[in-house]
């Protein structure tokens, strides 16, 4: 394709078909900062589960927090998790060392939760490609 | 701070001030032969201090803090010290670059062409870079490669090339001793070991490279080559880039001249010599 | 179909680079880079002409392009050449075929299309 | 010479700064948010060529960092258009939307707007329907103590673009002393042109905004009346308060910006009645530009009218005497206090490598800028509870 020729890339010299696409379907994508590639390089991180403005909290099946002692909730840990730790839950849902896999799930899915902001939620980011 | 050391590496200046001695000495070590920053004059600082004010004695854990700083790092032991200083500066460049585009990428150069090298961690990107500059191309960086935004031009950043785990053997055994850092064993990222650049790599830090070829290494699969559309490496390359964003217009402009310029490839190689052999191909394609 | 009319930046806003049959937009009053499939860069060429409401863009795409909700089997992901286009892999999957047809899809699809466009900025209401 | 005092003598005197030491310069700049500002200062002057980029690089940041700014304010306007509400910018994007010059080279976080309190369920409903998402955890002690004490919403977040925003009803939080009349400064807002539903191109960059950063953006007044605001004819904004007409228009979609006594009030209570004082000598700067740019007889005396009435004239006498005494602000501020004393050093707790320094006078800030927000039980029980969360 001509690098140049960008005016007209658009306007087709014949009659072509276009397809708007399915509501699911995006076709906009937004580039964000990125800082995964270079977090291996940049940074040695931790995620505490959960973070300190909700300390004592336990962590239901789906990531919310919920009142200490809830039923079929996860109890916080008592030391964050590294990053490697958290890359490998979130990739291969291996479980970091002294948690049990249903646990490690609510784990997994409050950290999805994170949002910026939110203590863990650098480290979080720099373990993803950019959403 | 109680201790601090200046460095240049390529067209960036830093300064690095730390609460313990040790970190220092191995970084000057490690970058014996580099020149100090004109006037000491330094685009970053870089702070290697303890998280509470005990923690310099017991316990000694390094954070690491600066001009830039991000939240959830967490600290390092002291034996880690040079490691740290390392992070620290690339998390400088990192966050507070906003002269050149920075695209995280090795770069090595022949003839006044260079190859950027691209990919996430694990990719094998370091290690062929450390490899190409032993085997007769000239290492510009092996981390973070500058894009002048006005020329096009690769300036270089040959900082020290952080080795990981079986990394560390391959390249032991066709390097001098002389050259490396101590082994530091058991860090977060596995074993990392540093390697100065050679002689010419270090001599030649000013000097530019026009990019002739952009790769998409991955290490561990069987040998592949496939051509790249340009769509697809606008969009890999502002992800391998922590400022593109931040560069406004400059950065769309750089970027796009760049991804209709210069060809791109994804190669697929099983080891680091198959990966120099196909990367010799392609330099004897470009010349000819 | 009346309904809340779009309005597009002026062209001098929007920098567009072609890439592959994707276009790239950096989009100065946002300072933002957006990688652009069809038939957004069609839309936001449509509304060029002015504000218009749903009905009204389909009616200036149509006299251009032969506009259909959804592809086609056996044809690619958007309609302008999809045959050569290379999919980045951060791009979302092509929509599966649906036999689903007829106003109600138009105006879906179109809606879906507008309501990205203005999420990213790149349209808002008159 | 600490590196925040460095950092005051530059800004204040560009052409005092010969040889010095220009890392410690940049190290308390950038740790002081102020990068930006200096590079625009120190425009001109001779220094190295190291130093000249980084400068150059800032004041080339500097123009992204307001198109991002004015993005997100324009993102909200759209948002909250349907409302029919007055939306009034405050803080840093207010400095960049009105071109003041407190804006040359001023970072800004977050986005900060001022609403009418009973239409705040509204916005946050509308806000979040635009993609902004909660960030303290709904119901949760953090949230609730925002909606019950504090003068703002819990932050909320763009989902996409990343970005917070802070919606105010008043300018200090409910529990401090001082009560704020939210009614007046609303009342006296200052219509942005341009801001409406077609006139997003006036938001673009380039606009209001010369290569050096003079004001042209002409400010219509309540009434509706664009008044002519070419440099070198007075600011718009220097208008008082009381020219301002008839009350909000009724399906309003523009954006607004403080009065301009309103904006040095406001300056002032968030820099001296809430919080610590960390990161203040960029609210002091913000401060002095304001009123060098504003200055004129019938200014000063709507300012002090102004902190009459919104219960600040303390913390506005004190930032008066503090911004004439750290950036030589051309004001009638009167001595300085012991206590103001206090607060000069607090300022310049800061060292050449980026370091805070001065702990314990920190740590008393601290506990001061608790004991401004709320009265004594309360702040215990405060304390308890976040203490027991840790």
């Amino acid at each position: 394709m001509s690098g140049t020729d960008d005016s007209n890339a658009f306007v087709p010299s014949r009659r072509t078909v276009l397809v708007l696409g399915a509501a699911a379907a995006s076709t906009v994508v937004t580039v964000r900062p990125a800082l995964a590639q270079t977090a291996g390089s940049v940074l040695n991180c931790e995620i505490p589960v959960p973070g300190p403005q909700a300390g004592g909290s336990y962590i239901a099946p789906d990531g919310s927090l919920v009142a200490p002692g809830t039923p079929g909730a996860a109890p916080p840990l008592a030391r964050p998790l590294r990053g490697e730790e958290v890359k490998n839950l979130l990739r291969s849902g291996s479980t970091p060392a002294g948690v049990d896999s249903a646990s490690a799930q609510a784990y997994a899915n409050y950290i999805r939760r994170l949002q910026a902001g939110m203590s863990g939620f650098t480290c979080y980011a720099s373990l993803q490609m950019p959403r | 701070m109680r201790h601090e050391l200046a460095l240049r590496i390529g067209p960036v200046a830093f300064r690095i001030g730390s609460a313990w001695r040790s970190p220092l000495d191995a970084l000057a070590r490690l970058y014996a032969g580099y020149p100090a920053p004109e006037d000491g004059l330094c685009d970053f600082t870089v702070r290697l201090e303890p998280e509470r004010p005990w923690r310099r004695f017991i316990r000694p854990s390094v954070a690491i803090r600066g001009d830039y700083i991000l939240p959830d790092a967490a600290p390092l032991s002291l034996a880690h010290g040079l490691l740290a200083a390392e992070m620290g500066m690339n998390l400088q460049m990192a966050l507070g670059q906003r002269t050149w585009l920075l695209l995280h990428a090795a770069t090595v150069e022949k003839d006044g062409r260079a190859i950027v090298m691209t990919g996430e961690s694990g990719a094998g990107k370091s290690t062929l870079a450390a490899l190409l500059g032993e085997r007769g191309w000239r290492l510009m960086g092996d981390e973070f490669a500058l894009l002048d935004i006005g020329s096009g031009a690769l300036l270089p950043f040959p900082r020290a090339i952080s080795l990981k785990n079986g990394a560390i053997g391959v390249m032991e055994a066709e390097v001098e001793a002389g050259r490396f850092g101590p082994r530091l064993a058991g860090t977060p990222k596995g074993d990392i070991r540093h390697l100065r650049p050679n002689a010419e790599a270090i001599a030649r830090m000013d000097e530019g490279a026009k990019p002739a070829l952009i790769l998409f290494p991955r290490f561990g699969e069987a040998a592949a080559v496939r051509g790249v559309g340009q769509a697809e490496v606008f969009m890999r390359l502002t992800q391998a880039s922590t400022n593109y964003v931040a560069l406004g217009r400059r950065g769309f402009d750089a970027l796009t001249d760049l991804v209709r310029n210069v060809p791109a490839l994804a190669i697929d190689y099983p080891d680091t010599e198959t990966a120099v052999g196909l990367i010799a191909d392609f330099r004897r394609e470009l010349a000819a | 179909m009346a309904g809340p009319a779009y309005i597009a930046d002026s062209p001098g806003a929007v920098t567009k680079v072609a890439l592959d049959g994707l276009a790239v937009l950096f989009h100065e009053p946002s300072g933002m880079t957006h990688i652009v499939a069809s038939p957004a860069p069609e839309i936001l060429e449509a509304l060029q002409e002015g504000p218009a409401d749903l009905a009204e863009i389909l009616r200036r795409l149509s006299e251009v392009f032969d506009v259909e909700p959804l592809p086609s089997m056996g044809r690619g992901w958007g309609g302008v050449d999809s045959a050569t286009r290379s999919v980045p892999a951060a791009m979302p999957p092509p929509p599966q075929p649906s036999p689903i047809k007829g106003e109600g899809a138009f105006a879906e699809a179109l809606a879906a299309r507008l309501a990205e466009l203005e999420a990213a900025g790149l349209v808002r209401r008159a | 010479m600490s590196g925040a005092a460095l950092l005051v003598r530059a800004l204040r005197e560009p052409g005092s700064i010969g040889a010095c030491d220009w890392n410690a310069l940049i190290g308390a700049a950038r740790a002081e948010q102020l990068l930006g500002s200096l590079a625009f200062r120190m425009e001109g002057q001779a220094v190295p060529a190291r130093v000249e980029a980084i400068f150059a690089a800032a004041r080339r940041e500097a123009a992204h960092v307001r198109t991002r700014a004015l993005w997100e304010a324009e993102m909200c306007r759209r948002a909250l258009a349907p409302l029919g509400i007055p939306v009034i910018l405050m803080k840093g994007t207010a400095f960049h939307a009105a071109g003041l010059d407190a804006s040359l080279g001023r970072s800004v976080g977050d986005l900060d707007i001022l609403v009418p309190r009973d239409r705040l369920d509204a916005v946050e409903a509308a806000l979040v329907e635009a993609g902004w998402e909660r960030l303290k955890e709904a119901g949760g002690y953090d949230d609730s103590y925002y909606r019950r004490w504090m003068h703002e919403l819990p932050p909320l977040i763009h989902k996409d673009r990343d970005r917070m925003i802070d919606v105010h009803h008043t300018i200090l939080p409910l529990t401090a002393r001082p009560r704020p009349d939210a009614a007046a400064l609303i009342e006296a807002s200052v219509i942005l042109p341009g801001t409406g539903r077609d006139g997003q191109v006036a938001m673009s960059p380039g606009h209001g905004f010369g290569s050096r950063g003079e004001p042209n953006l002409p400010i219509a007044t309540r009434s509706g009346a664009v008044e002519g605001g070419q440099h070198p004819a007075p600011h718009p904004l220097h208008h008082s308060p009381a020219a301002n007409g008839p009350p909000p228009h009724p399906g309003e979609d523009c954006l607004r910006v403080l009065a301009p006594a309103d904006m040095v009030v406001h300056a002032a209570a968030h820099l001296l009645a809430d919080g610590d004082l960390a990161g203040g000598l960029r609210n002091l700067w913000d401060i002095d530009r304001l009123l060098r740019e504003f200055d004129s007889p019938d200014f000063r005396a709507t300012l002090a009218a102004r902190a009459r009435l919104h219960q600040l004239d303390g913390p506005v006498a004190r930032a008066l005497r503090l911004s004439s005494r750290l950036y030589g602000t051309p004001v009638a501020a009167g001595r300085l206090t012991l206590a103001d004393r206090l607060f000069e050093a607090r300022l310049l707790a800061r060292n050449g490598w980026g370091q805070e320094r001065r702990k314990l006078l920190r740590f008393a800030f601290y506990l001061r800028g608790h004991w401004l927000r709320m009265p004594p039980l309360m702040l215990a029980r405060h304390l308890w509870t976040k203490a027991v969360m840790r």
